[in-house]
């Protein structure tokens, strides 16, 4: 790491209760391969004591610390200062939008635990269901095992809202399950978990997406969103094609 | 049932599994933190739950108390917990020395421990350093700290525990004679001040009780001790991978969802508030983490941090002190009465924590109902969010 | 995981979204069929009345491929409409209105298209 | 959690027009929403000015005659840029919708997009030369 230093010019979103939302500079001197939470940690810690953000793990397994930075959804976390701004540039800092902003950069996401919970998603599950090393999407062929059982690893999505927020349906659609909530959906099958057809094949559900892949594009966690929904849609037709059919 | 309000300051591991207990035993229960859940050292932990075998040589209570409660939260807290298992390595000579205390500790600790062929080892884990010279398993595993928290505060908060969010304590409020009975607070969210009244107040900000013990005047033996961690783009193993010797820096290769997490060093400061994370120390990771796994260094680094341990007592250097917990009555100590800090201990203790603080505020309040956090199921961490 | 037990939403499932994507396609078809048809038989465009009365009389085929092309068209653009005001999170009772509407201008528009089709191919018969 | 006001933090119907901040598939959603509209609007005008052949010749051939001016030539264009991207992105996102090519959805959208300016520039050129 080098000991290059930028002045970068954080410009933040501030609201207090029912106070009107407005912006305000903080000029930070950083290193440019800092994170852009570091940023935002030091205006708490050295500048305002008032601003409001979430955060806890630093390191993109809790979900906790996604913002808008220059108008893009980040895991701010994971996110290097260097790749989002230069030298005496600016980072405007927002909150996730389509939830409700409880105060500065920190939205109420309950929105998305309702439906994360009404298709059941389950925080842990085999591995073979997991896309290990974000390569792909398809689980892998050999799946350790230990005295013949598989292994249970904790599911890669963080649950951080980044979806819900980038994506253009959500914002107008308050019902709409949403990406994060489909893709969970789909990786438990249609076939594993019948049940779930009637929660996704709705009108809120799996036809409300327009396929604007935003949600694969800022997704933090290789979940690729936007690939599960269109697959949860074949899944859904095959199944009540089969219907058609006399299938079960 | 008593109708006791118990004030707990702090909603990291160490606060949010007192409000659980506490609301379990019937205490009317008030939760102030000045960030979200788990926003300062516990949110930041290695997401290690570790096994004991750690501390099993030169730390045997850290040890017998870990080995304990991991195989408890398994049972209460199942959807913040990988079972992935784990591996002590010994790539060197040095390595092979600590063989026999490892073993012999871990038997005093009732650690269950297997030794693996360094060809059966690779068969498991194909990414690991090939000049392995011994391999044992032990019962590791890995949490996600958020929810591991989040399932806490969700439980209590179902048994009637109120949380206050982005709400600093800005003072104690005191009778006159000096004793506490309440806090005065600063909720940043509204913007609103206001005071909270109760019978104990419980300061369980880890490596900051200091800030608040000092607004009473006490001064409490902590000693804020920082360390680096650093996470890299690629799952590399299934399970916990471990340097087989006495702890030090960089002995923890985990594996978190799907990236690997190594960590750590361990250095002091004065202010836990703010820590840079230093580029030597995360230089220092990938020196040695790849001694373990050789993979990581064509791996992309995904994320650094920093985590303050609140490590009890101050003077001696942060390895060597005792990773257990105190929880202190202030009345005993220092004739303050209605404060309890608890301090000290680490992640895989947190129930266990919470279990001796709340005996303690019980006892001084003549409250006479048992613990039964060993035996409770917590509810799913999303109903923190979903009522 | 202790959840709550998940209650399906009521409304309208795949069959809607599917008949779009079918329309959709469909009319790419006749669309295409369309431009070659045109193209084969009538070189010189379709510009004045007379000429459009000739072709569908002398191609019956014709008027019975616009006709199938205004019926997808018409539901592919009513079926879409109805999916960009679903969108904006409508309440129940407004959105039931919507359907009437939307069902109202689909018979309108077909019936007309229809009875066009049929004042143009028996102009001055 | 205390919060205020309960509503979403949206702008409406602009998060379905801004392209600022969004990628290739996003773009691809607005101008599939803009000419979902543009041409929804332009069916229901045809129709309407179809039922001038029922009226006979003078008044279609006179309307004909209207329409040659060059900024009704320029709607018809729009008209025919318009359908050819909705045609061809709505065959991308239905071969997307059955499970095929959604990891190669950008480069798909670039071949729509390429398909649909080689599709105007031939029109346009016939367009041009017929009139």
């Amino acid at each position: 790491m080098s000991e290059e230093k930028w002045t970068v010019n954080f410009v933040v979103y501030r609201k207090k209760g029912e106070g009107a939302p407005h912006y305000q500079t903080f000029t930070l001197e950083v290193s440019p391969e800092e994170y852009v939470i570091d940023g935002v940690e030091r205006i708490w810690a050295f500048h305002d004591r008032s601003l409001v953000f979430a955060h806890a793990c630093h390191h993109s397994t809790c979900g906790a610390c996604g913002m808008r930075v220059n108008g893009v959804e980040k895991l701010t976390c994971i996110t290097r200062i260097r790749d989002v701004t230069s030298n005496g540039g600016t980072l405007r800092i927002e909150p996730l939008r389509n939830f409700p902003v409880i105060s500065d950069l920190v939205v109420d996401m309950s929105r998305l635990y309702v439906g994360m919970d009404k298709v059941h998603a389950p925080a842990v599950h085999p591995l073979s269901m997991a896309p290990l090393e974000g390569e792909g999407i398809k689980p892998p062929r050999e799946v350790p095992m230990d005295d013949g059982k598989e292994y249970l690893r904790l599911a890669d999505c963080i649950e951080c809202g980044l979806c819900i927020s980038a994506c253009p349906v959500a914002g107008t659609a308050e019902e709409y399950l949403g990406p994060a909530v489909l893709a969970a959906a789909q990786l438990q099958g249609l076939g594993r978990a019948p049940d779930l057809t009637a929660v996704v094949d709705c009108v809120d559900g799996v036809w409300r997406c327009h396929s604007a892949y935003e949600c694969t594009a800022v997704c933090p966690s290789s979940v690729d969103p936007g690939w599960r929904i269109m697959d949860l849609r074949r899944q859904v037709l095959a199944q009540r094609i089969r219907r058609w059919f006399g299938g079960a | 049932m008593s109708q006791y309000h118990a004030i707990v300051v702090g909603a990291g591991f160490t606060g949010v599994a007192i409000a659980h207990d506490l609301a379990l035993r019937g205490f009317r229960v008030t939760v102030v933190e000045r960030g979200p859940i788990a926003n300062g050292t516990s949110g930041r932990t290695h997401g290690l739950l570790h096994s004991g075998a750690r501390y099993a040589v030169n730390d045997q209570e850290s040890a017998i108390e870990c080995i304990q409660e991991n195989q408890i939260l398994r049972l209460i807290v199942p959807d913040a917990i990988e079972p992935n298992g784990g591996l002590f390595i010994a790539v060197d000579e040095s390595d092979l020395e600590y063989r026999e205390k490892f073993i012999q500790g871990c038997e005093e600790c009732k650690i269950p421990i297997r030794e693996l062929t360094p060809k059966e080892a690779l068969r498991i884990e194909p990414n690991l350093n090939p000049k392995l010279l011994t391999a044992f398993t032990v019962p590791d595993g890995t949490f996600d700290p958020l929810r591991l928290a989040l399932a806490f505060a969700a439980t209590a908060k179902s048994n009637g525990a109120v949380f206050h969010l982005y709400t600093d304590v800005v003072d104690l409020l005191t009778d006159g004679q000096g004793n506490i009975k309440g806090v005065k607070v600063w909720n940043r969210a509204a913007d609103k001040r206001f005071e909270i009244e109760g019978d104990i107040v419980v300061n369980a900000t880890g490596a900051w009780v200091g800030q608040i013990t000092s607004m009473a005047g006490i001064r409490v033996p902590i000693a804020p001790t920082p360390g680096v961690m650093v996470a890299y783009d690629k799952r590399l193993t299934q399970r916990a991978i471990n340097r087989l010797n006495k702890p030090g820096d960089g002995d923890i290769v985990l594996p978190q969802r799907r990236m690997m997490v190594v960590g750590t060093t361990s250095f002091s400061i004065e202010d836990p508030d703010y820590v840079p994370v230093l580029p030597d120390h995360v230089a220092l990771m990938i020196e040695r983490g790849s001694e373990l796994i050789p993979a990581l260094r064509q791996t992309k680094e995904r994320g650094a941090y920093m985590a303050t341990r609140p490590l009890i007592g101050s003077g001696a250097p942060g390895r060597s002190i005792s990773r257990t917990f105190k929880a202190y009555d202030h009345k005993e100590t220092d004739n303050v009465e209605g404060l309890v800090t608890i301090t000290g201990g680490k992640a895989t203790t947190l129930r266990l924590m919470a279990e001796k603080t709340v005996d303690l505020v019980c006892k001084k309040l003549g409250v006479n109902v048992p613990c039964t956090t060993a035996e409770t199921p917590l509810i799913s961490y999303r109903k923190f969010y979903v009522d | 995981m202790q959840n709550t037990i998940s209650q399906p939403k009521a409304g309208e499932s795949y069959l809607l979204w599917f008949i779009k994507i079918v329309t959709g396609l469909l009319i790419i078809v006749i669309l295409f069929i369309h431009f070659l048809v045109n193209h084969y038989l009538a070189p010189e465009g379709l510009l004045s009345h007379a000429e459009v009365v000739a072709y569908y009389r002398n191609y019956p085929i014709v008027p019975i491929m616009e006709g199938f092309f205004l019926v997808f068209v018409v539901s592919h653009s009513l079926i879409g409409t109805r999916s960009i005001l679903l969108d904006l999170n409508l309440k129940k009772n407004i959105m039931r209105v919507v359907d009437a509407l939307l069902v109202t201008v689909g018979l309108v528009a077909t019936g007309y298209g229809i009875w066009l089709l049929f004042a143009v191919i028996n102009w001055g018969a | 959690m205390e919060n205020p006001t309960k509503k979403p933090n949206t702008r409406g119907i602009l998060d379905w027009f801004d392209p600022r901040g969004r990628r290739v598939g996003g773009w691809g959603f607005i101008l599939n929403r803009l000419t979902a509209i543009g041409l929804t609007v332009y069916l229901y005008l045809h129709l309407i000015m179809l039922g001038k052949l029922a009226q006979g010749p003078e008044a279609y051939d006179s309307f004909i005659a209207f329409a040659k001016q060059p900024l009704i030539m320029f709607g018809e264009m729009l008209v025919i840029i318009g359908g050819l991207y909705h045609g061809l992105n709505g065959v991308r996102i239905a071969l997307n919708s059955f499970g095929v090519g959604v990891p190669a959805q950008k480069q798909l959208l670039y071949g729509v997009l390429g398909l649909t300016l080689v599709g105007s520039l031939i029109f346009g050129l016939r367009m041009f030369a017929t009139h």
